[in-house]
């Protein structure tokens, strides 16, 4: 048992677990009613998948650990801004949240602002 | 051999776009479907069984790889899908300025 | 002798393309004189390979990759004839250009342009057919962006045009590239001469089945008859001089890329030809017929140029020697008479402000040297003795009289097209000439930089009426060249 | 109707035609029967142009034409899309409100924008080594630009600093392939060493050509997207 | 508040310099080279909207704070990660989703950036959108309205290692 | 070798689900969702394509396929919000 095996075995458990949390986001985007829900599991789920999956197999092969990484932390910082934006847009198309929702504190804010906009 | 099934699909669907479609923004769309069925095809016909990226680093030999003159042909023409597909909506932008309308039956003021 | 590598003529318009944006933004009017100066470049090079390669076929192989696994430029007598041809007319479209095109981007117009004159060149003079794929590209996009050029009245019809003509030229390029594929896959080669020797070995369904697909591809270009929707659309809304080069250079350099290709896979005689007649005369007639209905000057032009491809077709699909000389021949004097024709019209449309044929009534007494320079045009393609298009339709005939019973029904089919050309040019001229003008005041003629090149233009189809055997000289040995096959030729390399 | 039918069985016959004249003549994925150009490429490209990647090799040095050909249909692509776009603005009066982007959008495009940036010369940088090459990069250095469109309603990029850079890469291009000619009587002709395969500073002119190619591509990307851009303002 | 032009361009090059030797993942001479070359041509086109801080941000403390907050924040996702998974999975669907207001006292927009994106990248929450100090945040299962408790069970501690590390 | 069967039938799984809902998603938004945890998936997959067949190339084009599907997402995502 060298360090290297180690490294394997814990590069395949990182893998398996991210194939599993893809399928978990997959699961929530299929499951889940509505769009802001549904971002919540998607993205999430799946960066986390693509984040353990990536750094696993960068760890079963130590030479590719540094683009590995690199990849890795792209879809950390790229994806939440993505998904952000996408909330954002489907908010002001007028897509309605899930009709129990507890709570809407941006409907009244975007109208607010629509207002004193309105009258400048 | 579904590749080749594949390519001929797209090229068919694009086809079939640009002669029955009326929306002028959806035969652009078919254009590069039928672009991307013959790059599809192109590349096909280069593969072989098992063979894998023509890139001779990390010990790959020369007798594994596959066919690397379809993959340059297919690069050129991704360019050229890339520049028809960018004047083509520039002139539908000035179509639509003209007539109003994205509707293709209706711009034809002149006969075929 | 000076020798030019015919790659230049590729290389120094492109670096002269790439250099002009950027001296326009320091020198605002430089870009007419460069790209003049480009022009000229190749004209005086297209005149050195021609004299050159009337000895011995000039070939430049690209990167020092011999054939098949480089790209090599072959420039045989047609070849180089077609090169001069092409450098000669996009010269004098420039005299011809200053008022057309005021209103767009002149800058980008110049480049456009130049990149137009590459692209055809190198369709003539490539030995590849991928390469030739890639100067199809150039040539067609160029001319898209030409098509939409043009502002003003005609604008809603150019880029009405240019949709049209996009759309049909896309998916010509796309068949053509199925067909390089097909090719390809049936070959494993790309080299025209290499292919010329390797498809009588190869798969017959393949290679019948890349042919089908190159000549649907080729023949839009062409203006062949189900795929020639685009063309009166697109010549009458362009600016006057994108319609020269259209009708002398563009369709020129696309017929020429599909003689090659069909004379190089079949080495020339098979039932491909047989086709291609056919399709041939149906376009001759759809042509000339549909001109005789037109009331639009350019419009009827430009019918007219599709009977003239067909008739072309028809010449080389004769596949004998003289046929193809008169073929050769047509195909020069259409491309000056035609151009010559455009431009004309174009000065008319521009004085008159309308393309209605019926204001062109008294036109004689109004603007006579141009209605005259119109005349000798119309004359020449009429075939009327003395002129350019009397001396080809006498050759094709007699050609065709070589290819026996079914030769003879082609010459009084040829004949009779001749005739219905004969009443729908006759009829302009008679209104040019014979009617009483509604409006008799004298229209200002049009400056010498535009005439000049109408009067060099006529100039040519008079010596080509009187004097031919300059012009044979040339053509013989061209028309020898397809007849060979041009494989056999570039495999020399 | 009737035209919509016949065009179908058209189409139908077209696709069959395709597809079995493929499947029967061209099996998939067989062992290379025909003894075609590309087994020269294949056995000897490497030695012969010392770039790892035959594609490249392919594109950069057999048929080099080829891609200065290419680059000149995206030239002329874009400068048709100038051509036919010029003047087409809309009058200041009719102009569109547009949403801004939000804090986030535009701190994040603050951010990466070096870092795509730095992506693109990466991959065009490397087109002889790894499967980039100079559209690629291109591709990438035109999306950097796009997101700073994307995040700010009111970025324009300086035209004449553009039309200047376009102008010495693409020139570069022609004057390696005219240089060639001078120095070897062929055009485009490698006259540089091949150095030993698989490093940075290997198989000659194609890094050269690569990096004008890339940064050539860029900028005339983002020119189409611009004009693109400029007609909607 | 912000650095001069020159920290701030040195900054960026380092950093993008580092990015290539990542990107290269070799020390070969050549690549070196090159990487020094372009990581300063295109330092130069982005250094002045790439960071405000300049080469301050290279503070011990600061990175230090940073080289703390990774573990954190991951473990802190895996957390939230199997939370929402739970949620998923369970067949009854046990989600509350609201949009809630929090509130933030980070002043620069990296900071605010940085914040942003933890929440979104913590699953059951999502930022929808900034509006100076107060953020919109889609939560899967609401557990308060109120703006002070929301802020500190949503982005209290994260907030804490922001100002450290941005500000 | 069992492992990376297993492991792909799990992402297998996950892209059809996330292909229905962009097939069947009512909305517009929907469908990107779907899309955007498609892209992620491919990058994933990219790399472990990269890992079997030993291939260290994989992981650039991984690379550029990630900038260009952020990319993508955000610019259909500023058209919805009106701000192209």
């Amino acid at each position: 048992m060298n360090f290297y095996t180690v490294l394997e075995y814990i590069g395949m458990f990182l893998v398996f677990v991210g194939a599993l949390f893809l399928f978990l986001g997959a699961l929530g985007i299929f499951r889940l009613p509505d769009v802001y829900n549904r971002l919540q599991a998607g993205t999430k789920a799946t960066t986390l998948g693509a984040f353990g999956a990536i750094i696993g197999i960068g760890l079963m092969r130590p030479e590719w650990l540094p683009k590995a990484i690199l990849i890795a932390v792209f879809i950390l910082m790229t994806n939440p801004i993505s998904s952000h934006a996408l909330a954002r847009a489907s908010y002001r198309r007028g897509i309605k949240l899930w009709d129990r929702s507890v709570v809407d504190r941006y409907g009244p804010y975007l109208r607010e602002k629509e207002e004193k906009e309105g009258k400048r | 051999m579904i590749y080749y099934m594949a390519a001929a699909f797209l090229i068919a669907i694009g086809i079939y776009a640009l002669m029955l479609k009326k929306n002028m923004i959806k035969m652009v769309i078919g254009l590069s479907l039928m672009d991307s069925g013959v790059n599809l095809l192109l590349i096909s016909l280069g593969y072989i069984n098992g063979g894998t990226a023509p890139i001779l680093l990390n010990g790959v030999k020369p007798q594994e790889v596959v066919d690397p003159l379809p993959q340059a042909l297919v690069l050129t023409n991704v360019v050229i899908g890339v520049s028809v597909t960018a004047l083509a909506l520039s002139v539908i932008i000035r179509v639509y300025k003209h007539y109003k309308t994205l509707n293709s039956d209706k711009v034809r003021d002149m006969k075929w | 002798m000076v020798n030019i590598d015919p790659t230049l003529m590729i290389g120094i318009p492109l670096f002269m393309g790439f250099l002009i944006p950027s001296v326009a933004i320091v020198w605002k009017n430089s870009p007419r004189y460069l790209a003049g100066f480009t022009i000229l470049f190749n004209l005086i090079a297209s005149t050195l390979l021609l004299i050159r390669s009337l000895n011995a076929p000039v070939i430049s192989v690209l990167g020092g990759w011999q054939p098949p696994y480089g790209i090599v430029f072959v420039a045989g007598p047609l070849g180089s004839m077609l090169a001069l041809l092409i450098s000669s007319m996009t010269m004098l479209t420039w005299f011809y250009l200053p008022p057309h095109i005021k209103e767009g981007n002149e800058t980008k117009f110049y480049m456009l342009f130049i990149l137009l004159m590459a692209g055809a060149t190198g369709m003539v003079l490539t030995g590849d057919l991928f390469n030739l794929f890639v100067f199809t590209e150039i040539t067609s996009i160029a001319s898209f962006s030409l098509l939409a050029y043009s502002r003003g009245k005609d604008e809603k019809e150019a880029v009405e045009a240019t949709i049209k003509y996009m759309i049909i030229g896309s998916l010509s390029s796309a068949f053509f590239l199925i067909g390089i594929a097909l090719l390809y896959g049936a070959t494993g080669t790309l080299n025209m001469a290499d292919l010329a020797s390797k498809i009588p070995s190869a798969n017959h369904n393949l290679v019948m089945m890349a042919l089908a697909m190159i000549i649907t591809g080729l023949g839009i270009e062409a203006e062949m008859f189900p795929l020639n929707g685009w063309t009166p659309d697109a010549y009458t809304g362009a600016t006057h001089p994108v319609s020269v080069m259209f009708a002398s250079v563009v369709v020129k350099a696309g017929f020429f890329a599909l003689i090659r290709v069909v004379f190089l896979i079949f080495g020339a005689a098979t039932e491909a030809l047989q086709i291609l007649m056919i399709f041939g005369l149906l376009t001759l007639f759809v042509g000339e017929s549909s001109a005789l209905r037109q009331t639009d000057l350019k419009r009827m032009l430009a019918y007219s140029s599709i009977g003239q491809m067909g008739l072309l077709l028809v010449a080389f699909s004769l596949n004998n020697q003289t046929a193809l000389v008169g073929g050769l021949y047509a195909m020069l004097n259409h491309a000056i008479a035609k151009g010559l024709l455009f431009m004309a019209a174009g000065s008319f449309i521009f004085a008159l402000g309308t393309r209605d044929i019926s204001a062109l009534n008294g036109m004689g007494k109004r603007m006579p040297v141009t209605s005259a320079l119109f005349t000798i045009g119309a004359f020449s393609i009429m075939g009327l003795p003395f002129f350019g298009g009397f001396i080809s339709k006498i050759v094709i005939i007699a050609g065709s009289m070589q290819a026996g019973t079914e030769g003879m029904l082609v010459a009084i089919l040829i004949l009779s097209a001749s005739l219905i050309e004969l009443v729908y040019f006759l009829r302009v001229v008679h209104r040019i000439w014979m009617r009483e003008p509604e409006d008799d005041s004298r229209l200002k003629e049009a400056p010498f930089t535009q005439m000049f090149p109408m009067i060099v233009l006529a100039a040519f189809v008079f010596l080509m009426g009187i004097y031919p055997q300059a012009f044979f000289k040339v053509l013989i040995p061209a028309a020898q060249e397809l007849l060979r096959g041009l494989g056999t030729m570039i495999g020399g390399a | 109707m009737i035209k919509k039918s016949i065009a179908l069985i058209l189409i139908a016959i077209l696709f069959v035609a395709i597809f079995f004249t493929l499947a029967n003549d061209l099996p998939f994925g067989d062992n290379r029967t025909t003894t075609g150009v590309s087994d020269k490429y294949i056995y000897h490209g490497v030695n012969d142009t010392g770039a790892s990647n035959l594609v490249t090799a392919i594109v950069v040095n057999y048929r080099g034409f080829d891609t200065l050909g290419e680059v000149t249909v995206l030239f002329v692509a874009a400068t048709g899309v100038g051509a036919v776009l010029y003047n087409m603005g809309r009058p200041a009066g009719k102009k569109r409100k547009k949403t801004e982007a939000s804090l986030i959008v535009r701190t994040g495009s603050r951010i990466l924008f070096p870092m795509m940036l730095l992506f693109g010369a990466y991959i065009f940088v490397h087109g002889h080594l790894t499967p980039g090459g100079g559209f690629q990069g291109g591709a990438v250095i035109a999306t950097a630009f796009l997101f700073k469109y994307v995040s700010d309603t009111r970025y324009h990029i300086d035209h004449n600093k553009f039309t200047a850079t376009e102008s010495v890469v693409g020139m570069t291009f022609a004057l390696v392939g005219i240089m060639g000619l001078l120095l070897t009587g062929y055009f485009l002709f490698n006259f540089l060493p091949n150095g030993s395969p698989g490093e940075l500073l290997s198989a000659g002119i194609i890094p050269i050509i690569y990096v004008a190619i890339g940064i050539k591509v860029g900028a005339e990307l983002t020119g189409i997207l611009d004009n693109m851009m400029e007609v909607e303002q | 508040m912000t650095a001069g032009n020159v920290s701030k361009y040195v900054y960026t090059a380092i950093i993008l310099f580092l990015l290539w030797i990542v990107l290269t993942s070799t020390f070969f001479w050549e690549e070196i080279l090159a990487g020094l070359v372009l990581s300063a041509m295109v330092a130069a086109m982005g250094y002045s909207l790439f960071t405000d801080k300049g080469l301050g941000n290279f503070s011990p403390k600061r990175l230090a704070y940073f080289l703390v907050y990774i573990p954190v924040f991951l473990w802190d996702v895996i957390k939230a990660n199997l939370d929402v998974a739970y949620r998923v999975l369970s067949p009854k669907m046990p989600i509350k989703p609201g949009i809630v207001e929090i509130h933030t006292d980070l002043k620069s927009d990296i900071a605010k950036l940085g914040l942003a994106n933890s929440i979104t990248l913590t699953p059951g929450t999502l930022t929808l959108d900034i509006d100076d100090d107060r953020l919109f945040i889609h939560w899967i299962y609401v557990r308060t309205t109120d703006i002070k408790e929301a802020s500190e069970e949503i982005g209290g501690k994260f907030e804490r290692y922001m100002k450290v590390i941005f500000e | 070798m069992t492992f990376w069967i297993v492991c792909s039938g799990i992402v297998l799984v996950a892209v059809f689900l996330a292909t229905v809902r962009a097939i069947a998603g009512p909305t517009v938004s929907d469908r990107l969702v779907a899309v955007d945890a498609l892209t992620t998936i491919t990058v994933a997959l990219m790399v472990i394509l990269g890992f079997i067949y030993g291939r260290e190339i994989y992981l650039d084009v991984a690379l550029v396929y990630a900038v260009l599907a952020f990319m993508g997402v955000l610019i259909v995502a500023r058209y919805m919000e009106g701000g192209l």
